[in-house]
């Protein structure tokens, strides 16, 4: 009692292009605290909340959190898109706060813009391209086609892609990107039709990858193609495009199926509430929740230059498994996993069929001095 | 006799600019009336008045029995009052025959429909197909002329229909007009050219200031032409 | 306004922002003052440009998100020190929008508006896509340095002193462009604006005061551009996106742009509304919608005019009365009608 | 030198089919007023578009203090002294009086182009609403306040074009008086298009008659009202 | 291959006919530029998807132009008629306001998640085309845009109510002044361009996916088209409608580094050239 309570600043999108995303990560969120709650605190302290809403630019991303962590509720989490958690990043000493990031993945917030108190929760780019190079090896297909968003996610997927594909002797003669917010992807499914590519490595976002998805059906272009997808079978993609990603493989950042006590615990009370299995982002954003509750215990202080100091270099017991925040750049190193969208119990869903150990997590970048 | 326009002591306004002071007027039946004035007394107001183009604060209008409270521009030709405006206003982007059409909106019966106008003015069944911009300014005052009879209307107001037109054209126009006028049509002529009124109306109104200050008949002689010119030089 | 009545409002501004300062303790409204007290000057810049040049530009965020770029890359680079990275990014951007300026101001009305919008467009998808040093989507950190005009950066950036710091610069920029625009500068594009055929036959070339016109505003643009990239230390391409066009150009509206500081009232009360409706965020933009619908339709001039017509409340009728006029004037004058003809 | 500060020769303007000035010539003496009339669509306003450079000739040419200025733009034209009114006034809506007179004046070779404006200001009797909105004046002193534009900055040559239209018959007299004392005073040059005949046979000191794009008479006030082709053309045929 | 981008280019072409023809009228007769018309078309893909659900995608195909029709001559009657008089600028962010409440309220009834609205049966299969297998669903789309455009011209140049609509967008007080009630035919007019704009929507629903910002790009998109077709010109909206998706569809093969800036480029240089755009008549 009279312990200090935790205050979480929960920022993420209510509005804009990731309004969606952003009621899965806010969701999590809350189930994480309210379950800390009810079984007494964290550290013996209540959990306190309170959310803003990031419109899904960096601007109002970083005015909201600004807003919050100066309010004291300086523990802040859950922006879905890079910009804006690179925006609050850079200005966590200004407001006193500390930052947990679950679901942005650009290196520059391990790499250039990593910070003592910014902790990457998530996979990076770098470790899923690690990844991929692995798993470019064990496709069996010989001859690809990219297609991309074009910007520096999408650019870096494809190109790195391109290279592992390449160099474990398959061809790569297409590689299309495409414009952000494109709507109409059919010039882009002729070329990939006239291609007679065996699959295609599909690194686009959102609404954006819908639209693809969809489109490739209506052309016929799938399933006689295969689709091999970064970041493509996300539960809310998976829902939007129907039936069509069924059988697809691709890279998942969480599923329910994970084998580690905490996880099992995690899926059985979501089921519980929800009466369904939590998505990737949920989860992605609930194990974000509790390295944050770690580190205060770790700390025993809310302040986030104590929590920020427990956590460096800690050894933290997650969904994942057992796991360490690396010292160098704050990047929890996550094992990673490529699976394949099915239907399990009358539900489409990504399931873990290969899971890659963290051994195979590039070393920290050195642009990265904190 | 019935009453085709009343206007009774109207003020009107463009902006703050006090144009009307207290203006009254009236046409009958089957009447051809001038209104007549220099230069910027007002004559045109009085017509952009009727149509809700110039603000009317206090005074009434009456087409026929109907009061206009709030004018707006289409009410006057669905109770078959029309003009020929000054400057003709021809629709640009419509061809002759369209421009006609356009008259015939309302779909009052009558006498007259397309047909008809083009052997009033057969020079217009010449260029049907061209833009009706592209007439010159007679064949444009003729074809303004036709439009407004496409109505078939019980009053048509023209204002200085002569305005920039040749003398012949305007002997030709004035043969017209009491053509019209014989079929039964009334006319409010707005007009400077005093040769042209005395040839067609038979009463006029002379504006200065923005309201009438005299009126009286006419008839087509020097002696009345003489009298209407000193009255516009007020 | 006389030139002295410039200086003292001024004055008492500035110190009215000092008062501020020292009487807010709060660092959360320190800071969204100064967040409203930036946009205030990025208002003030499109305002100007409608005020003085009748032109809606959609297209402002360029301005505003370049300056914070072209900062972020010369830090970035080390190519020169910062204070000369904050002059070469306002008078780099004031430079390039004259030269645009001569050439896009010949366009008339709301085509103008959309041209603004596509040059804007272009910029912020060619930032979007690009890669390396500015970050593409993800945007880009700007690096400043530990004293900035010899003041340490630490203390630059608290709460307090960045309010004090945007106060001033804006009162700064609005008390300088009444003193420009008090002399024949303003009366010249004044002139232009409200009739650019007779502005030429009084002798008056008519192309360049506009450019510079909108150099000036575009110039002003990037100062809030400028501070921003202070207050936040990022940059990122939703910065050029035409939506913060939109958003600004609502702000001045709302303000009304007829008086010098009705868009930068119009940016603050945005910010308050905003904040002071924070929790119905969900609706925040069906009640911003709505709320400038409201302010339009009931008070054409703006928060600025109906608080001017408060507290005087005699000359509303005439105003209204001239628009009326106006109105009627601009009906009949249409394109192709033959009365356009008689405009001279 | 020539003997005329304004010389537009064979000058014609056609809008596509339509000849709106075909072939004029006319000419202004120092100090001179010369009446320009014709009925309406005449080409009146047309021939004063093209000697301002509003419009581009067709062909012909225009001279003013002996120099050609066929290819100047109406700025240039200002610069060396050309100064005119518009037949549907054109003044700055939004600006006060004495403001949009002081900037025409500015940079037209006055001293004092405050001093400038003051005195036409006083001279038109516009003093008293010197910082009323010109959009809230009233019709008449719009008119006044087009025609003190085209007088600030002492033009040589002043295209006038019917400054009298709108104006009551007193405020019509008025000016023409003031007209008649400012040429003599300021020895400038007028060419003043009106349909006022009091006013342009009154005060003129030649009268050009137009018709359809050409010129139909000219000469002496006098001999042109006795001309028949003009009582036939313009008087009115009857008169 | 040029084949196939060629017809995608019509698709897309199509859609943006029907789009900006709705466009093009309302600024026609009432010179506004609509900015609320993407979130129109936003409204109209989203009833299609929940009639469409409800009942099937022919009823929704009738249905929302219906709905729609009601909401434009409102918005004509209430909105744009009291306005008349304003500066069109002001009208233009009115319509700013319009569409943050139409985006909010599609967003409060319909969440925020991407929906999708299933190909109708009746053209699930695919034709061939020149050798390559095209959906028929872009065959259908493409016959809309032309019916639209080729029923529009033609009602435009030859029924009574087309000639006051012509005569109305170039002058509408001497329209008036022929006894041609302009305040119906306005509010007709609107309501005829909203119900495109939901008809647009409905069409686009089973090949693009639906989301609460998919307003935005279409609206771009359109503006683009009206202006460079010259703001209320029909025809010149036709063209550059055609124009406009044959440049993204081909541009994404042939440049493809250049094709996101393409269209405004284009835009920039015409209206440089052609201040008023391809058929403009503009003050
Ligand atoms: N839109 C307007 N706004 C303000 N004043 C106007 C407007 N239109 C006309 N006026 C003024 O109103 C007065 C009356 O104009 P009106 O056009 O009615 O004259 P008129 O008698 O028809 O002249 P004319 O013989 O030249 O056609 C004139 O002083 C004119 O300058
Ligand atoms: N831009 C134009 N395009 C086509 N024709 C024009 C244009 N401007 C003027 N005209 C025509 O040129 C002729 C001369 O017009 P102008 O305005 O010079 O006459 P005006 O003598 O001044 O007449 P008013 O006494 O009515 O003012 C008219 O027939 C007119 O229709
Ligand atoms: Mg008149
Ligand atoms: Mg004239």
């Amino acid at each position: 009692q009279g312990k200090e309570p935790v205050k979480v600043g929960l920022v993420s999108s209510k509005s804009g292009v990731f309004a969606q995303q952003g009621e899965e990560v806010m969701r999590a969120v809350q189930f994480a605290i309210d379950e800390a709650n009810a079984k007494g605190g964290v550290d013996g302290r209540k959990v306190e909340v309170q959310s803003g809403d990031d419109e899904g630019t960096p601007d109002a991303g970083r005015r909201v959190a600004e807003k919050l962590a100066r309010d004291g509720h300086n523990l802040l989490i859950g922006a879905i898109p890079s910009s804006i958690s690179l925006a609050i990043a850079q200005n966590l000493d200004r407001w006193d706060a500390a930052y947990f990031i679950v679901a942005s993945k650009s290196d520059k917030l391990t790499g250039d813009t990593c910070r003592a108190r910014s902790f990457r929760t998530n996979h990076s780019d770098a470790m899923d391209i690690a990844m991929i190079n692995e798993w470019a090896k064990s496709l069996k297909e010989k001859k690809f086609a990219v297609l991309a968003a074009d910007y520096v996610w999408g650019r870096d997927s494809g190109e790195s892609f391109k290279k592992a594909a390449e160099t474990s002797g398959k061809s790569v003669p297409l590689s299309l990107y495409v414009p952000m917010g494109t709507k109409d992807f059919s010039p882009y499914i002729a070329q990939l039709k006239d291609s007679g590519v065996d699959a295609i490595w599909v690194a686009e976002t959102g609404r954006d990858a819908i639209a693809f998805v969809k489109q490739a059906e209506e052309f016929g272009l799938i399933p006689k193609t295969k689709l091999i997808g970064h970041s493509l079978i996300q539960n809310f993609m998976i829902n939007g495009t129907g039936k069509a990603l069924e059988g697809t493989p691709g890279t998942t950042a969480y599923t329910p199926d994970i084998d580690s006590p905490r996880n099992k615990a995690f899926v059985t009370a979501w089921k519980a509430k929800f009466n369904r299995l939590p998505t990737d982002n949920e989860g992605q954003a609930y194990n974000g929740a509790q390295v944050m509750f770690d580190g205060v215990k770790l700390a025993k202080s809310v302040k986030p230059a104590d929590v920020s100091k427990a956590l460096r270099g800690a050894q933290l017991d997650t969904l994942y498994g057992n796991l360490t925040m690396r010292a160098a750049d704050n990047q929890l190193l996550l094992p990673n996993y490529v699976g394949r969208a099915k239907v399990v119990d009358g539900v489409l869903r990504p399931v873990v069929e290969h899971t890659f150990p963290p051994s195979i997590i590039p070393a920290p970048s050195p642009l990265c001095k904190m | 006799m019935t009453a085709l326009l009343t206007l009774d002591n109207i003020n009107a306004f463009y902006g703050s600019a006090h144009i009307l002071h207290g203006l009254s007027l009236s046409v009958n039946a089957g009447e051809r009336v001038a209104l007549i004035g220099r230069n910027g007394v007002g004559k045109t107001t009085v017509v952009n008045t009727i149509l809700g183009l110039a603000a009317l604060k206090g005074g009434q209008i009456h087409l026929g029995k109907h009061a206009l409270h709030k004018p707006r521009p289409y009410m006057a030709a669905q109770h078959g009052v029309v003009v020929v405006p000054q400057g003709r206003r021809i629709v640009a982007n419509l061809s002759v025959e369209e421009n006609l059409q356009l008259g015939a909106a309302v779909g009052r019966k009558g006498h007259w429909n397309v047909p008809e106008v083009y052997k009033l003015f057969p020079i217009l069944q010449e260029r049907a197909h061209t833009p009706g911009t592209a007439l010159s300014g007679g064949q444009q005052q003729m074809l303004a002329v036709g439009r407004a009879l496409m109505a078939n209307p019980s009053l048509i107001l023209l204002d200085e229909p002569t305005e920039g037109l040749a003398p012949v054209i305007v002997d030709q126009l004035a043969r017209i007009f009491n053509q019209v006028a014989s079929q039964g049509t009334a006319l409010l002529l707005i007009e400077q050219n005093m040769s042209l009124v005395v040839r067609v109306a038979e009463r006029y109104c002379a504006m200065a200031k923005g309201s009438v200050v005299a009126h009286g008949p006419v008839e087509n002689t020097r002696e009345s032409l003489k009298d209407l010119e000193t009255h516009v030089m007020v | 306004m006389s030139i002295s009545r410039i200086f003292s409002f001024s004055g008492a501004a500035l110190v009215a922002g000092l008062a501020l300062t020292f009487g807010v303790s709060s660092g959360t409204v320190l800071s969204l003052l100064t967040q409203a007290t930036i946009f205030a000057i990025f208002a003030l810049g499109v305002g100007l440009l409608l005020r003085q040049n009748g032109m809606a530009s959609f297209g402002h965020a360029t301005y505003f998100g370049s300056a914070g770029y072209i900062i972020g890359i010369l830090l970035q680079l080390k190519a020169v020190p910062a204070e000369a990275a904050i002059v070469l990014a306002v008078l780099g951007i004031t430079g390039f929008a004259f030269l645009l300026g001569l050439v896009i101001v010949r366009v008339p009305g709301i085509a103008f508006g959309m041209l603004t919008l596509a040059v804007g467009q272009m910029f912020f998808l060619t930032a979007n896509r690009s890669r390396g040093l500015t970050g593409g989507a993800d945007g880009m950190n700007i690096e400043w340095p530990a004293t900035l005009f010899g003041f340490p950066m630490s203390a630059i950036v608290q709460p307090g002193h960045m309010f004090m710091l945007s106060w001033a610069v804006l009162i700064v920029c609005m008390g300088g462009l009444a003193l420009g625009l008090h002399g024949r500068f303003g009366a010249i594009t004044e002139a232009v604006r409200d009739n650019e055929e007779r502005a030429r036959f009084i002798g008056i070339r008519t192309l360049l005061p506009r450019a510079a016109l909108f150099a000036l505003s575009a110039g002003i643009t990037s100062v809030a551009g400028t501070l921003t990239a202070l207050n936040t230390g990022f940059v990122s391409p939703e910065s050029l996106h035409w939506s913060v066009s939109g958003v600004a150009l609502m702000m001045v509206i709302v303000g009304g742009y007829k008086a010098l500081w009705g868009p930068a009232l119009g940016a603050i009360v945005y910010f308050l509304a905003k904040d002071v409706l924070g929790d119905y965020a969900n609706h925040w933009m069906a009640i911003f919608g709505i709320a400038l619908i409201t302010v339009i339709v009931f008070s054409p001039t703006g928060l600025a005019g109906a608080l001017g017509r408060l507290f005087k409340g005699k000359r509303q009728p005439r105003a209204a009365a001239a628009q009326a006029a106006q109105a009627t004037q601009a009906k009949p004058v249409k394109p192709s009608a033959p009365a356009a003809r008689t405009a001279h | 030198m020539s003997e005329f500060v304004l010389q537009a020769d064979d000058v014609a303007i056609h809008y596509g089919g339509v000849k709106a000035v075909d072939g004029v010539s006319l000419t202004l003496r120092r100090g001179e007023i010369r009446g320009l009339i014709g009925p309406n669509g005449a080409g009146k306003s047309t021939v004063i578009d093209a000697i301002t450079g509003r419009v581009r000739l067709t062909r012909g040419k225009v001279q003013l203090g002996g120099q050609d200025v066929t290819e100047l733009g109406p700025v240039a034209r200002r610069m060396r002294g050309l100064s005119r009114s518009f037949q549907r006034t054109s003044i700055f809506g939004q600006m006060p009086v004495r403001r949009q007179v002081e900037l025409a004046s500015h940079k037209m070779g006055v001293a004092d182009s405050g001093a400038d404006a003051d005195a036409v200001l006083e001279e038109l009797d516009l003093m008293p609403m010197a910082d009323v909105i010109a959009e809230d004046l009233g019709y008449g002193e719009q008119r006044r306040l087009d025609l003190a534009l085209a007088l600030v900055g002492r033009p040589s040559v002043l295209l006038l074009d019917e400054p009298m239209a709108g104006l009551s018959v007193k405020e019509s007299h008025d000016l023409a008086r003031h007209l008649k004392a400012l040429t003599s005073r300021w020895n400038v040059s007028v060419l003043l298009v009106e349909h006022d005949m009091d006013v342009v046979f009154g005060i003129s000191d030649v009268v050009t008659v137009f018709e359809l794009g050409r010129v139909i008479a000219s000469g002496e006030p006098a001999a042109v009202r006795a001309d028949p082709r003009v009582r036939e053309a313009y008087l009115g045929s009857a008169a | 291959m040029l084949t196939i981008n060629l017809f995608n280019g019509l698709v897309y072409g199509a859609l943006l006919i029907v789009m900006c023809s709705g466009l093009a009228l309302i600024y026609g007769l009432r010179r506004v530029v609509n900015f609320a018309h993407g979130s129109l078309y936003m409204l109209g893909a989203y009833l299609g998807f929940t009639i469409a659900s409800q009942s099937n995608f022919w009823v929704a195909l009738v249905a929302v132009p219906a709905i729609m029709a009601l909401f434009g001559v409102l918005l004509d009657r209430y909105g744009f008629r009291l306005l008349q008089d304003r500066d069109p600028l002001t009208v233009v962010l009115v319509t700013f306001g319009l569409l943050l409440v139409i985006e909010d309220f599609v967003q409060t009834v319909w969440g925020k998640s991407n929906l999708s609205v299933a190909t109708p049966e009746a053209l699930n299969f695919s034709v061939n085309l020149f050798g390559t297998a095209v959906p028929a669903y872009r065959i259908g789309v493409i016959a809309v845009g032309a019916g639209v455009a080729l029923g529009l011209s033609l009602w435009l140049k030859y029924s009574r109510i087309g000639l006051f609509v012509r005569a109305s967008s170039t002058d509408p007080t001497t329209t008036a002044m022929q006894g041609v009630n302009t305040d119906a035919l306005s509010a007709g007019v609107v309501g005829l361009g909203t119900a495109l704009a939901g008809l647009a929507g409905v069409v686009a629903a089973p090949f693009l996916a639906l989301s609460p910002s998919m307003s935005s790009d279409v609206l771009i998109d359109s503006f683009v088209v009206v202006v460079i077709g010259g703001l209320g010109s029909l025809s010149g909206a036709f063209v550059a409608a055609l124009v406009l998706g044959l440049i993204q569809s081909l541009g994404a093969v042939y440049l493809p580094n250049l094709s996101a800036v393409l269209p405004f480029a284009l835009m920039v240089a015409i209206l440089l050239w052609k201040p008023a755009g391809f058929a403009g008549s503009r003050t």
